[in-house]
């Protein structure tokens, strides 16, 4: 047997290039932008652009996570609920007598303890589902807030505080700076980094991961928490975003946030999608929500929109998807046997 | 690729179909028209409607642009999301209904900053988020008459239980306040409130803890529920029970929604303040802040078309205008009301 | 000590096997916990409105266990039940004269229309059912308040045939509660006696084997989700009866409580397991939790966080026992 | 009366970019068992979904007893008397035997479309019994083993009462023992008049089973012989196309020193008391019958299901292995029974697969050098001889032999003393073989300490230098590759008696 030579590098198509889903959702964005700036004279100014990511961005901070997780085939639907456990407790200790910066700590605490929790149910008993086992805690948490604070609500933080949800870097929003360095910083560990790429295997096929020597467990348990801790620093964006806070704040977030994955084609099949998705669908949401709050249009039109936009996306990535398997798979084995 | 280009084309075409939807909307801004908007709690809420309905005659009575939003879900998060994209869109007023007391601070404060007129109406903000609050009814009033008519239907003496909302929007829990101070007075010692039970505003939980509090105190003579939902709810189970007569129910109701039951008797009769009224004058008062006929101060005085001269006078917690005493709906006015709101 | 270990073991794995036995013995202990801290909890009144409060739950957990069996995944049940509600309340308000059993049927088509697009988005075109239903669960909960236009159907708007729905008895026992054993009973037969039940077992526990067989299972899902939208428009009826009031947020999150009736009556996610026999005693669980809790003097602010706490127990437990059976199991093998 | 009860003639099957039948014949005698031959992508799987049913074909012709017949559907297919039992076994894990054995055509009740379960346990049981097993049918399919489900699938051959059964690959999974149970079960169904088409990859089987033998290559018809008029090497031929003169390579005999030494150890309820030792260079063979404890034993020493009992040192220095990356971390790698569910990720391409277990080694500070990646994959992927174009070719458009090559390069990349191959050559056919059987031997040439578990008893005895053999989850005889005979380890695979320590 004469050894062959295998190609090492990997072939370039623009074609292949732009056929990506992306490409798509920058489209849908730019269309949104175009349909915003006619629809309303006040959508077009740099102000307005700049100020609006104030209203969407706070959940989009779990969309980070919540990428890694559907890619690895889990699912968190607790995040809701810990967001505002998370700000219930941070309110509560600040008007205890603590320091708003330890209380500030607490929050980002109990948010990666109760990611922490479902990630360590999710491994330890691994008979669970992640839906079951979030679905239980998303109550108890929210339970547990509803516990503490009864039906009060908490606030009265110092004025700095608001900084967080409303304050500026130059003309820059504050929480758009922010986002932008996780963002970059996500995406760089999703893509760049082997913990992203054993992401991406323990989707695949998480068995023949575990056996590659993957530390599957380790690595679920580091992106659960991440989910809880990501869903505190929305808890402190939306606290000061609201200046108080009470036990049924940040209701359904979880759909929201699995909305914004979904439609930046982030398969809950796992292995599949970029960060990049993500991060663009959460602007397109955004801005379109945003858009059409400026016509005043009325709320559960807005719904429709939503969720009819979900479902075309999703409909067109699946025949997009379609098409392809009909040409490529027919007999696996049949093919390249030579 | 083909395939591609022609769902880029459904895409676009879905939303040119939303621009033209958007589009039927009066959205020009730049035709001198004042712009006043109001914020309510939630969407589908026929109180709510009728609310925004009065606040949008008295602006175009005035010749005014009137904005009617309300959030799908009553959450704060969204009311601020609300907020914000009014700003944006540089009205000239906002009129909010609350769903928290301090939750739409720092988003009104902004409002304010960029020179927008803020006030509250029937669920009200802190006095450091708006310049005048609309009070529908003064809490005292309501709390006093309450107990009147439940002392009269129960001729003074027995146990009465309160089923209230989750009382988030201060509202119930002030009213529930004034109650219980109202209650220590003489004439009332026989009258024992046992429970104050939350249905939380929604149907079946309003149901259930209506049951329970029928479980729980056999003796049970009426019940108080100053809030819509929980009067509705409570007054169905009195009526599927076939309970008529020895558990009474009043508090705060929609006419239209209780309509059945003042006539079946479950009610004798109930309050509520008129929403179109407190919108109303919620949009002339927006109006005068505007054209800077008051400025929100205590002692200023203005005009609300049809409803005569108000006073601005200091509440507890910032300014306030009083809509006047709640009205009474009973056997004999609500054929008339009900079709109304 | 030998006999003792056996012992164990076969109490345990008569708890792991009948996980129906271990959740009556579960409601049995805190029935009993209930009585002693309130004695009105064991009273044929306050087990009437249990039952009768339960209805609407049992009768949407037996439609989300089918489509659980075959992995799937509904959310848009809320806002289904919400749109069938309104719609069949605006009919019968603007047609009072109208037969309440006319009433029934059209939400019960408006639940099906909504099911059988959702089961086309999922079998035919292939959308992940819980993407595809959190989708049309805005859709349909916008297109509940838009129809309505923005309005609320109350008590004096519907005819008294059509409130009579729920409230009127037949034989002493409730309308609600005769629909639901008519239902339960149905759905009994329909998935241990006929061919289509079974085959929804058959698609869920092995996809390609059914293909094989030739069970044709897009005809199935399309099946379940289309009883699924059925039931849930019969159940938006109900609601809206019972409640005399039809609003936009009708039940708005129902769905998730309806999964945990199921999850808590041992059907599984990932798919093929399910009995219809669990999954009413898990929703009868949830019954008593929120009838009992109120009278037990529970502060409503706990009620969510003990809920919450059970489910997670139930579900944790029900995994220990069955480790522990598989350890003894091993432990068994002599090696 | 015909002859022939199945004939199929000129059949061609295309799917988009493949070929996969291309005009083959085929001959069925009543009540003969006819053995299907050919290497993975032969050609096989196809034809016997057009037998069955679940492809059409786009030319050609079956004949049933003589008569033209079409056959669009399975329905259509288990009405004419056809019944498969496929390669992957096609179950329904949850539920019970019988429900397994009707599902597609239950006993109802004519009026009420009621479903008999009483009469369908009853007559369960009797398919069992008659197959000489005792299961109850009310089991949970999921809950038997392989060759228990392996009966399940006969016995719903049977309910159908088919008179053409096609077996693939009924034998991967099974031991010695229950292969035996399963010829004399096959016997019986063809004395009974039953036509049996029989696919394998084991000789073995074919010679002990088959009156014929028709063989497939590269979706072609090769030819039809009668099993007493073949020899094996001209069957090889018939299927590979080419010669293989030695299927075992010569193994130089460089035992060096010792590497990994094992001692009692032990897990409940599936192996106890293991104790060996491993040198560089030995190959050292684990063998015994299904549910032996070999597959449970190297799991457990690469870290998978970790042992609760005993010591393993590694050089001489005892170490704790909880998981597999510390198995890996040690120097020990493991190459999975199940390549497609345990070893490769079969949708990414070949290149990431042969790099996921090493990539902490070619990444700095946890970033990937993809430069690096790229060019190791490509190194060991012409090492290990992997048929493809390019490492970008997902893993899934390779043949099972050339994916269980691209599994053999995932452990060449860390630096690895010990490697434990589990069923390394199952389902690869016979060409694929000898190139993974080279590769064994060349890494105990070069070094590496191997320890290979395997239920095909030439293949432990033809390469191993010492088998250990376990029964019951003990080790029951360690012998020399000198003394390895088929019966001996038989013989030791059965016993109950333990011998000492294979040291």
């Amino acid at each position: 047997m004469n050894t062959r030579t295998i190609s090492g590098e990997r072939e370039f198509t623009w074609k292949k290039f732009f056929l990506q889903w992306e490409w798509m959702l920058v489209l849908i964005l730019i269309s949104i932008f175009m349909m915003n700036s006619s629809i309303s004279p006040y959508f077009f100014n740099f102000i307005n652009i700049a100020d609006a990511t104030m209203t969407f961005l706070d959940k989009a901070f779990i969309v980070f996570p919540m990428v890694m997780i559907m890619i690895m085939r889990e699912i968190d639907i607790s995040v809701g609920s810990t967001v505002a456990l998370s700000s219930v407790v941070m309110a509560m200790l600040y008007n205890a007598g603590l320091p708003i910066g330890l209380a500030i700590a607490a929050c980002l605490l109990t948010g990666a303890l109760c990611g922490f929790l479902n990630g360590y149910l999710i491994v330890r008993y691994k008979e669970l589902s992640a839906v079951i086992v979030t679905l239980a805690t998303m109550i108890l948490y929210r339970g547990i807030a509803y516990m503490l604070l009864e039906d009060q609500s908490a606030g009265g933080f110092p004025d700095w505080f608001s900084y967080f949800g409303w304050g500026y870097v130059g003309t820059i929003p504050f929480i758009l700076v922010l986002f932008v360095a996780f963002a970059v910083i996500f995406t760089l560990i999703l893509h760049k980094t082997v913990f992203g790429r054993h992401i991406y295997a323990i989707g695949s096929n998480s068995k023949a991961s575990r056996f590659s020597g993957v530390k599957v467990d380790r690595i679920k348990l580091i992106v659960f928490t991440l989910a809880g801790l990501t869903a505190a620093i929305t808890a402190i964006f939306l606290t000061s975003r609201m200046g108080s806070t009470r036990p049924n704040v940040a209701t359904m977030y979880e759909l929201d946030v699995i909305a914004m994955v979904a439609l930046g084609g982030i398969s809950t099949a796992g292995g599949k999608g970029k960060m990049t998705g993500a991060i663009l669908a959460i602007f397109i949401v955004g801005y379109l929500q945003f858009g059409l709050g400026l016509i005043n249009i009325p709320a559960q039109m807005l719904l429709i929109v939503i969720g009819l936009l979900l479902i075309i996306s999703v409909t067109v990535t699946n025949l997009k998807f379609k098409v392809k398997k009909k040409k490529t798979v027919g007999h696996p084995q049949q093919k390249n046997v030579s | 690729m083909k395939r591609f280009v022609n769902l880029g084309l459904l895409m676009s075409l879905l939303l040119v179909f939303l621009a033209a939807c958007g589009s039927n909307q009066p959205a020009e801004g730049g035709d001198g028209k004042a712009k006043h908007a109001v914020v309510f709690k939630n969407t589908g809420n026929p109180y709510g409607e009728k609310e925004m309905e009065g606040f949008k005659n008295a602006i175009e009575d005035l010749g005014g642009e009137a904005i009617l939003r309300a959030p799908d879900d009553p959450s704060v998060e969204d009311q601020v999301k609300i907020i914000e994209e009014l700003i944006s869109q540089q009205v000239d007023s906002i009129a909010v209904v609350a769903n928290d007391y301090d939750g739409l601070e720092p988003a009104l404060k902004k409002a304010m900053n960029k020179g927008i007129k803020v006030l509250s109406l029937d669920s009200a903000v802190n006095g450091d988020s708006r310049m005048v609050h609309v009070n529908q009814a003064d809490p005292e009033a309501i709390g006093r008459t309450q107990i009147e008519a439940v002392s009269e239907m129960i001729d003074g003496k027995g146990q009465i239980a309160i089923l209230s909302a989750t009382s988030q929007a201060s509202n119930q829990n002030l009213w529930i306040e004034w109650m219980k101070k109202e209650l220590e007075k003489p004439e009332y010692k026989d009258i024992e409130l046992v429970k104050v039970a939350y249905g939380d505003d929604l149907r079946d939980k309003s149901v259930s803890e209506t049951e329970a509090l029928l479980q729980s105190y056999p003796d049970l003579k009426a019940i108080v529920a100053p809030t819509t939902v929980g009067i509705a709810a409570a007054a169905k189970v009195i009526t599927d029970k076939g309970l008529i007569g020895d558990v009474v129910v009043t508090g705060l109701g929609l006419p239209s929604e209780m309509a059945a039951y003042i006539e079946n008797g479950a009610t004798p009769w109930m309050y509520l303040w008129n929403p179109l009224d407190v919108g109303y004058l919620a949009g002339h008062a927006s109006h005068s802040l505007v054209e800077g006929d008051i400025t929100g101060e205590a002692g200023d005085k203005f005009k609300a078309g049809e409803l005569g001269e108000y006073e601005i006078i200091e509440g507890e917690d910032g300014t306030e205008i009083l809509l006047g005493d709640p009205f009474r709906f009973d056997k004999e006015n609500i054929e008339e009301w009900k079709e109304i709101y | 000590m030998g006999d003792r270990l056996m012992e164990k073991q076969s109490i345990l794995s008569v708890i792991a096997k009948h996980r129906e036995a271990g959740l009556i013995g579960f409601i049995i202990i805190l029935s009993i916990v209930f009585q002693l801290l309130n004695p009105k909890f064991l009273t044929i009144g306050n087990l009437a409105n249990l039952i009768t409060n339960t209805t609407i739950l049992i009768i949407l957990a037996v439609g989300m266990m089918l489509v659980l069996i075959t992995r799937g995944i509904d959310l848009s049940i809320g806002s289904t039940l919400a749109l069938s509600g309104m719609t069949s309340s605006l009919f019968v308000s603007a047609y009072p004269g109208l037969n309440p059993l006319l009433a029934i049927l059209l939400g019960i088509m408006v639940g099906i229309i909504c099911g059988i697009i959702l089961g086309y988005l999922v079998s035919i075109i292939g959308i992940l059912p819980i993407i595809a239903s959190l989708g049309l669960m805005n859709v349909y909960r916008g297109l509940t308040f838009w129809s309505s236009g923005g309005g609320w159907v109350s008590a004096h708007q519907m005819p008294a045939s059509f409130k009579g729905i729920a409230t009127s008895s037949f034989l002493g026992v409730n309308t609600l509660i005769l629909i639901a054993i008519a239902i339960f009973l149905f759905f009994y037969f329909f998935v241990n006696y006929t061919i289509t039940g079974r085959q929804i077992y058959a698609v869920g526990s092995n996809p390609e084997s059914a293909e094989i067989t030739g069970i044709n299972s897009k005809k199935i899902l399309l099946l379940v989700y289309t009883i699924m939208g059925g039931l849930s428009g019969l159940a938006g009826v109900l609601w809206v009866s019972k409640f005399a009031s039809a609003q936009g947020d009708t039940a708005s999150g129902y769905e998730l409580t309806v999964i945990a009736a199921c999850i808590l009556g041992g059907v599984s996610i990932a798919g093929g397991v399910g009995r219809i026999t669990g999954v009413l005693l898990g929703a009868i669980l949830l019954g008593i939790l929120d009838n009992a809790l109120p009278l037990i003097d529970v502060s409503p602010f706990w009620q969510m966080g003990i809920e919450g706490g059970i489910i997670l127990f139930a579900v944790l437990f029900n995994v220990i026992v069955n480790r522990a059976v598989q350890q003894n199991e091993l432990a068994r093998r002599v090696v | 009366m015909n002859e022939m009860v199945l004939e199929l003639r000129d059949i061609t099957k295309e799917f988009p970019g493949v070929k996969a039948l291309d005009s083959v014949q085929f001959e069925l005698k009543r009540g003969e068992i006819h053995a299907l031959m050919g290497e993975n992508g032969a050609g096989k799987s196809t034809f016997i979904k057009v037998i069955t049913g679940v492809h059409t074909p786009d030319d050609g012709e079956i004949f049933l007893n003589g008569e033209k017949v079409d056959i669009s559907n399975t329905k259509e297919a288990q009405k004419l008397g056809i019944a498969a039992i496929y390669q992957h076994v096609t179950n329904y894990p949850h539920l019970s035997i019988t429900e397994n054995i009707y599902m597609g055509h239950e006993k109802i009740n004519k009026k009420t479309r009621k479903i008999r379960w009483k009469e369908m346990h009853q007559d369960a049981k009797k398919l069992l019994e008659s197959l000489g097993s005792n299961l109850d049918p009310k089991t949970t399919m999921g809950s038997l083993s392989v060759a228990q489900q392996q009966i399940v699938e006969i016995a719903k051959a049977l309910s159908t009462d088919a008179n053409i059964i096609i077996m693939d690959e009924p034998t991967a999974a099974l031991t010695h023992r229950e292969s035996k149970e399963l010829y004399r079960i096959t016997e019986g169904l063809r004395d009974d008049g039953v036509s049996i088409i029989f696919i394998s990859h084991r000789f073995e089987d074919m010679y002990r089973l088959a009156d014929r033998v028709t063989v497939f290559r590269d979706s072609e018809y090769i030819g039809t012989w009668n099993v007493d008029g073949i020899s094996n090497e001209k069957l090889i031929v018939a299927m590979v196309g080419r010669e293989i003169n030695q299927l075992f390579p010569k193994k130089e005999a460089n035992v060096q020193e010792e590497l990994l030494k094992v001692k009692n150890l032990g897990q409940m309820g599936r192996f106890a008391d293991i104790s060996f030792t491993l040198h560089k260079g030995e190959i050292l063979g684990i063998t015994g019958l299904v549910g032996a404890g070999r597959s449970e034993l190297s799991q457990a020493l690469f870290g998978i299901e970790p042992y609760d009992s005993g010591e393993v040192y590694f050089h001489g220095k005892r170490v704790e292995i909880k998981n597999p990356s510390d198995a890996i971390q040690l120097g020990i790698g493991y190459l999975p029974e199940d390549r497609q569910e345990q070893s490769l990720i079969l949708d990414w391409e070949i290149g990431r697969n042969i790099t996921l277990s090493c990539l902490e080694e070619i990444s700095t500070k946890g970033w990937l050098n993809e430069r690096k990646e790229r060019s190791i994959a490509k190194k060991l992927a012409e090492k290990v001889n992997v048929k493809t174009g390019s490492i970008f070719n997902p893993a899934k458009s390779l043949s099972g032999g050339n994916q269980q090559k691209v599994s053999v390069a995932k452990l060449l990349t860390t630096d690895l003393e010990v490697l434990i191959f589990d069923e390394p050559t199952k389902g690869v056919d016979i060409g694929a073989k000898s190139a993974i059987y080279e590769i064994i031997v060349d890494l105990a040439n070069q070094g590496y300490g191997v320890i290979l578990i395997s239920s095909e008893m030439p293949e432990v005895i033809g390469l191993s230098d010492r088998i250990a053999v376990m029964c019951e989850g003990r080790i029951t005889r360690v012998i020399a590759k000198e003394e390895a005979t088929q019966e001996a380890i038989l013989e030791a695979a059965m016993s109950k008696e333990r011998t000492v320590s294979a040291s």
